[in-house]
């Protein structure tokens, strides 16, 4: 930690860098985002299990792109990621949203994080994501901070299964689903979390024609829970954020991972694994599946 | 918005299913529609005067026409709107003919679908925006790929018509197959006599410009813009020094390690060489593969031979760029002849036909170089297993052709008639010899082209058996082949001295290659693909992009010359005026929305997309946007779908019109 | 008026029974938000408890409505309007920083237009408040003049004295027009134990003076402070939704056939950015800070002028929920000099 | 009775849209239609200009105008006008439709076909096949519950009706 503070410091004090994008402190178990300009205030970032927020979601705010951008052109920003979020940061270059060369990646060697604020870190609350975790260290980083350690066994009990739901007949899994929507607020704290989710205008906010309805009906949440999942399908590095930030717990990674799994199984592809990859959607194989048509 | 709806009983096409007096009367009651009214043809000029009279009175807006498919009458009845000061593009077609009247039999369900229909095409044209045409500039140069008959017939009528021809042939020389032919069916007359003559032409020719031993490596743009990429391979002779002396040739050392291609392998050639003695260019090409020099460094002899010093080892291949307004595809084909089924091919062999096995198992063009007084035997038939003169030849047609389990389900359609002349020039020739052909069918559909058959049959008393051979083996110098006579009913056993085997077309093993870098669709065979089977047949489905040849489909050369001429005409035609007007159809960025993902642009079928810099004030680029440009765009609405905060709307397909369509079920 | 009486859990819960059994609606802190109860074995009565992650905001103010339905015809419009559903709504077990919140909210929508949809969903309301006993770093409700022990907005307020037993203070007419029938429920009260165990109550400590924050903010409009808040804030609507007494709304039509459709309210947050957006495609909120000030100062400064009432309870749901841990009790704290 | 015939009982018919490509099913439903072949008269056409260009928003919208099945059609592969337009269409329907599946949305709701020119008969074959699967799996109550929420009947038709039958009345009266 102290590592990292001094590396910061030293990239803002030799101007390398116009910010630094991290993790601050706030409260017993609970760390919040912070955006460090002051060489000084450095000492404020911090690294541990409570590190959950997907911070590269900032990498592509109109604020944070404004700080690196100078008359003289745009300037370097730092970010601290764990080795999962690198892969939001790989699918972001992909989509040509930020550009390596503009970019300090400054990783965690991750042992695995809580699933929510607030909880103790053992195996009975480690985050879902973690427990099939394998990588806990990126070779794609600029540098990496802290030792690697173990993850704890995952010793807690998922509240869905997908491979449970999968099994469910049609009209049960509508059912489930339906319910869970219904929750829905529209508070789009999904969206606001997604470091993939960067229109500059989102689908469910055009109203000319108003592809998505805006209320918070059965119609309207299913229709944007599902589009959000088409929209994230294939682009989905399964972060988790999205259930997290959500305030009426909709299993909402149930429907990523499944597109994720479905993504492997049809076309062999795995989001945010190499810039070099071609992207999902916006590329084709003419030995893709025919089986769906007639 | 004031909304005419015409209803067209066609004459009893659709009245006779549609209640159209009601479906009119029903729609008269949808919000916006102003007027509407049934007529028994609304395409006649009553019916489109009837439109024109209606917009006068009841001052309308825009028309929904519920007639036939749009594919029949759209056209007409934009021209009427235009004629009554309506934009064209606020016209729309309910197809109450081929899509109801004529496929549903019940009188209620098929008016209430009318019904649904015209409905949606009034909520989708209350959305309709007018459009207007796109102009394009066009630049007047065409490229054609490809220097065989085709492309030369093509080249030469363009440039004959003034314009500018950059002609592209990948092998050292120009002149294809036919170059190749002994004599052509069913004249009998020599084939480069009358092929050398046009290859000199396009050699001299002002306004064409020859890039031998040069391939395409890319096209971009779009019809009158194309930017094509050439790569010209490296000859390592100088061309500009060079005066074809050929000197250099018969001094290379290198004698018999290399094939002749031009002479189907059936010679050899030295590592310095000019493909046959009347190319055009007439300029050796050195093959590195074989040459001393590149093997060893040592060697030269060539450099010493010649005294223009026009030897350039070191020369690279050189990329340069051609602006062209129209592109001609005329790639030819090759000749399908597997002995056995090579790695990776999805075509299955003959091999038990014996070809690679047996050397005087050939096929047809084989058979065209020992026939050609040019040729390896200069003209005389010998085999080429030993030299001798063969009494006993069998002709096998479609080897490959017609035969789905090989993988090859079409005719190649010039076997029959080349199959006849071979076994008439070989009679002709060998006076005691003795022809047989086994044939599925005789196809001899063309001028004089039956007649030539028969000639052989009858003049030259070659011996047709149908039937099909099952197998070919080798016993005592002589090979048996072993078929059925299936008229007769009798199986067959010849003794023959040599076998010819009249093998498919198909398609180059790169053509889909340089199909995906030209932008054009092919089939499952690789042919290139033409526009409208009937009405197209030299229109690649890419506009500005002209096929010609057997690069289609099977093609003799009469039909590849025919097809050459319609393709280099349809170039004429397109640079007949400096700017082409297109179709409105076309995609449009709303640049403050898009978030710069290019997921528009890789999924654009045709490069229309382009990367546009937003610039803050101090002149940095603060957002990358996608524009299309409107000239290459076709209109396919791909992108629009692709794109995730639907930055992008088609023309004329906006989405906010497809909504009210589908809110109109 | 407070009349104090003694209730027994098991009696608490047989009204509620009843209350189940003919037909009205029950609701209570479930796992993240009121729900409606079905059965009263799910009730839970739980004083340790924080907050539901959201408010029973949306039975009074729904997250989406229909306001009217609309019909086009040729050359017409036939409009019908909305009935509201006025059925009784109990709210059993509600934060003292819950139990205000209508009350606050009702003064916006009867200043100028009187929402009928929420006057009559409000009207039906029996809120049976029950005090707090725990308090975490997020809550702040002494803070905006709200306590643990607060009957402010109640019908009923419930203390609980032991696992089994409550104090029930009668504390409006409506509720005790509610209780009245279960008179034979209800023991005299031992108000000797109730005031020691409200004089127990765990008080969060005040964070700031709101007096002083509505001062501040009426000069620092302009403060390089908000700048913070603006690149951390991902422009969500989390705080407003979970917030109690948001209220702001949008209205949108919505066609469900090519002809019909209706006239939706819907919860609308102002932190999302294009929520000030003009037709023109001004944004005079372009950017987040410029919302979040929006945010602080209608809760504490605008409010309080125009209504002068708060607009925040202090029960810590938006920081509680924020997804990138935005406190506002530390930023209204830090709106001084 | 099996499902069909109970939903037929019912007097109900589905609706059914499909989103066609201007080049090879439009023109193949065209061939349909010119070869006089037969099909039910449920399916109401959406013509966009290629397959690649339907968005799956559509076939949402299709459902919550009441749509009990969807088809959507194109050219075959390698047959696109557009050369590629129907092969980012497939991989985008294969991510969609295991989606919509998923979610629990029968997968006779959906279904995709590619029709060329020259395939009235198929074009015919396929809506029919569509009609009746949805026939036998009836209305599309998943999305008509969520379609019915907050939607009132109008009572101005029940007015239109009166009138019509008074003016019936009136006509058969004299």
């Amino acid at each position: 930690m102290d590592e990292l503070r001094r590396f910061a410091r030293e990239l803002l004090l030799k101007k390398e860098v116009a910010a630094v994008i991290g993790y601050e402190q706030v409260g017993e178990a609970r760390t919040r985002p912070v955006v460090i300009t002051d060489p000084d205030e450095c000492r404020r970032l911090v690294l541990n299990e409570y590190c959950l927020n997907n911070l590269v979601v900032y990498l592509n705010r109109a604020r944070i792109k404004a700080l690196a951008r100078s008359k003289e052109g745009i300037r370097k920003l730092a970010v601290v990621a764990k080795p999962c979020d690198i892969r939001s940061i790989v699918a972001l270059i992909q989509e040509n949203q930020i550009r390596r060369e503009n970019l300090m990646i400054l990783s965690m060697n991750c042992h695995g994080v809580v699933r929510d604020f607030g909880c103790e870190f053992n195996g009975d609350n480690l985050a879902a994501k973690c427990i099939s975790c394998n990588t806990q260290s990126s070779t794609y980083a600029d540098k990496s901070f802290g030792e690697v350690r173990e993850i704890p066994k995952f010793t807690g009990k998922l509240e869905y299964d997908l491979s449970e739901i999968e099994q469910l007949p049609p009209s049960k899994r509508m059912e489930f689903f339906r319910e869970q929507f219904d929750k829905c607020i529209k508070c789009y704290a999904c969206r606001a979390v997604c470091p993939l989710c960067y229109c500059q205008r989102c689908i469910t906010d055009k109203t000319i024609p108003r592809w998505i309805e805006s209320s918070s009906h059965s119609r309207g949440n299913f229709a944007w829970n599902i589009v959000r999942a088409l929209h994230l399908s294939g682009r989905c590095t399964g972060c988790g954020e999205c259930e997290r930030a959500c305030p009426m717990d909709i299993p909402l990674s149930l429907l990523n991972r499944k597109m994720a799994m479905k993504s492997k199984e049809l076309f062999g592809y795995e989001s945010g694994k190499s810039t070099d990859n071609p992207t999902l959607v916006g590329s084709y194989d003419q030995k893709d599946s025919d089986e769906l048509f007639m | 918005m004031k909304i005419g709806v015409f209803i067209c009983h066609c004459g009893e096409n659709i009245s006779r299913t549609v209640d159209c007096p009601r479906v009119a009367e029903t729609c008269e009651k949808i919000p916006g529609v102003e007027f509407s009214i049934d007529y028994k043809y609304m395409c006649s000029d009553p019916g489109q005067k009837l439109i024109k009279d209606a917009v006068e009175i009841h001052k309308l807006d825009a028309i929904v026409v519920g007639s036939c498919s749009p594919n029949m009458h759209e056209r007409t009845f934009r021209s009427a709107a235009v004629a009554a000061g309506i934009n064209p593009f606020l016209v729309e077609i309910a197809n109450l003919r081929e899509h109801c009247s004529w496929v549903h039999e019940d009188v209620e369900s098929a008016t209430q679908k009318a019904i649904e229909l015209v409905r949606m095409a009034v909520e989708k044209v209350k959305r309709d925006k007018p459009l207007s045409k796109i102009k394009v500039p066009v630049t007047k140069r065409v490229l054609v790929i490809g220097g065989g008959i085709a492309g030369i017939q093509a080249a030469l009528d363009v440039a004959n018509a003034g314009y500018d021809v950059v002609l592209v042939e990948k092998e050292p020389s120009i002149g294809g197959h036919m170059s190749q032919l002994s004599e052509t069916f069913p004249t009998l007359d020599c084939s480069q006599c009358i092929l050398t003559p046009r290859m000199v032409e396009v050699n001299q020719h002002p306004r064409i410009k020859l890039l031998t031993y040069s391939e395409v490596e890319k096209i971009e743009g779009f019809i009158g813009n194309f930017k094509a990429t050439i790569r010209k391979k490296a000859r390592h002779i100088n061309e500009d020094i060079c005066s074809g002396c050929g000197q250099c040739v018969s001094k290379c050392p290198i004698k018999k390690k290399a094939f002749s291609s031009f002479e189907e392998g059936l010679a050899y050639r030295p590592a310095v060489y000019i493909p046959f003695p009347q190319a055009v260019p007439n300029i050796p090409v050195i093959d590195e593969s074989v040459c001393t020099y590149y093997r060893n460094g040592k060697c030269g002899m060539c450099v010493k031979a010649c005294d223009r010093q026009a030897i350039d080892f070191d020369q690279k291949d050189t990329m340069m760029v051609a602006d062209v307004g129209a592109v001609i595809v005329a790639t030819g084909y090759k000749l399908y002849s597997i002995g056995k089924q090579p790695l990776g091919s999805k075509y299955k062999g003959y091999g038990e036909y014996g070809y690679g096995k047996y050397k005087d198992v050939i096929d047809g063009l084989q058979f065209e170089r020992i026939a050609s007084a040019s040729g390896p035997t200069s003209g005389e038939i010998k085999r080429p297993s030993d030299g001798k003169e063969p009494k006993k030849i069998v002709f096998i047609q479609c080897v490959g052709s017609r035969d789905p389990a090989k993988g090859i389900s079409y005719c190649s359609k010039i076997c029959c008639m080349y199959t006849a002349k071979q076994a008439m020039l070989f009679r002709h020739k060998v006076h005691d010899g003795e022809a047989y052909v086994f044939y599925m069918d005789i196809r001899a559909g063309g001028k004089m082209y039956e007649e030539f058959v028969r000639r052989a049959i009858e003049e030259d008393h070659v011996n047709y058996i149908r039937g099909r051979v099952s197998r070919i083996y080798e016993e005592n110098g002589k090979y048996i082949v072993k078929g059925e006579d299936t008229i007769a009913g009798v199986p067959v056993n010849i003794d023959a001295d040599m076998v010819v085997l009249a093998s498919a077309m198909i398609p180059h093993d790169n053509a889909p290659g340089l199909a995906q870098k030209v932008g054009i669709p092919y089939d499952k065979y690789g042919f290139y693909n033409e526009s409208h089977p009937k009405l197209k047949p030299v229109e690649s489905t890419t506009a500005g992009v002209f096929l010609a040849g057997a690069c289609n489909a099977p093609r003799d050369i009469p039909e590849s010359v025919a097809m050459a001429s319609a393709a280099a005409s349809k170039a004429i035609i397109l640079f007949s005026s400096d700017s082409l007007e297109r179709e409105p159809v076309v995609a449009r960025v709303n640049e403050d929305l898009c978030a710069g993902c290019f997921y528009c642009r890789k999924v654009c079928p045709f490069g229309a997309v382009e990367v546009r810099d937003i610039k803050d004030m101090n002149g940095v680029v603060y957002k990358e946007v996608a524009y299309i440009n409107q000239g290459v765009c076709q209109g396919c609405g791909t992108c629009t779908a692709t794109c995730l905060s639907k930055s992008i709307e088609l023309a004329g397909f906006n989405n906010e019109e497809i909504f009210a369509e589908i809110a109109a079920l | 008026m407070t009349e104090e009486k003694l209730i027994l859990k098991e009696d608490l819960l047989r009204i509620c029974d009843d209350v189940i059994k003919k037909g009205d609606t029950l609701l209570a802190p479930g796992k993240s938000e009121y729900v409606i109860v079905k059965d009263v074995s799910e009730i839970k009565l739980d004083p340790e408890a924080l907050p539901t992650k959201i408010s029973f905001k949306s039975y009074v103010f729904p997250k989406s409505e229909p306001v009217l339905y609309y019909k086009r015809s040729k050359n017409d419009v036939t409009l019908i309007d909305a009935d509201v559903n006025g059925r009784k709504i109990v709210v059993l077990g509600a934060k003292p920083c819950d139990t205000g919140s209508i009350d606050i909210m009702k003064d916006l929508f009867n200043w100028d237009y009187r929402d009928e949809f929420f006057n009559l969903r409000a009207k039906h309301f029996i809120m049976i408040g029950m005090m707090c006993k725990t308090h975490d770093e997020y809550c702040f409700c002494t803070s905006v003049g709200c306590s643990p022990v607060s009957e402010n907005g109640s019908d009923l307020f419930l203390i609980p004295l032991s696992d089994k037993e409550f104090a029930l203070r009668i504390v409006t007419e409506k509720g005790r027009e509610f209780i009245e029938p279960y008179f034979r429920f209800l023991c005299d009260a031992d108000t000797k134990r109730t005031e020691e165990v409200l004089s127990a109550a765990k008080n969060p400590e005040t964070a700031f003076d709101p007096d002083e924050v509505h001062e501040w903010l009426g000069r620092n409009f302009e403060s390089p402070k908000w700048d913070g808040i603006g690149e951390v804030c991902l422009s969500c609507a989390q705080c407003a939704f979970a917030c109690p007494v948001c209220h702001c709304f949008d209205i949108v039509d919505e066609d469900y056939s090519y002809s019909e459709g209706r006239r939706m309210k819907n919860w609308d947050g102002c932190q999302f950015g294009h929520f000030t957006l003009h037709a023109s495609g001004h944004n005079p909120r372009d950017i987040q800070s410029k919302r979040y000030r929006q945010r602080i100062n209608h809760k504490f400064r605008y409010y309080v002028d125009k209504f002068g009432k708060i607009l925040c309870t202090g029960c810590g749901r938006c920081s509680r929920g924020c997804p990138v841990s935005i406190d506002i009790k530390e930023i209204v704290s830090n709106c001084k000099d | 009775m099996d499902n069909k015939e109970k939903h037929i009982e019912n007097g109900w018919e589905p609706k059914i849209v499909a989103f066609v490509c201007n080049w090879c099913t439009y023109a193949g439903a065209d061939l349909a239609g010119t070869s006089r072949l037969k099909y039910p008269a449920n399916m109401k056409i959406i013509r966009v200009m290629c397959s690649g260009a339907v968005d799956p928003v559509f076939i949402l919208k299709a459902f919550e105008r009441g749509a009990d099945g969807v088809l959507v059609s194109g050219c075959h592969p390698n047959d696109c006008h557009y050369n590629a337009g129907n092969f980012h269409a497939r991989r985008r329907w294969d991510l969609f439709h295991a989606l919509l599946d998923f979610a629990g949305i029968e997968k006779e709701r959906l279904q995709f076909s590619w029709i060329s020119a020259s395939e009235g008969k198929k074009f015919a074959d396929v809506v029919t096949k569509i009609t009746n699967d949805i026939k036998m799996i009836g209305p599309f109550k998943g999305y008509q519950e969520m379609n019915r929420q907050f939607t009132t009947e109008f009572p101005e038709q029940e007015k239109e009706k009166l009138v019509q039958q008074c003016t019936e009345a009136e006509a058969v009266n004299g």
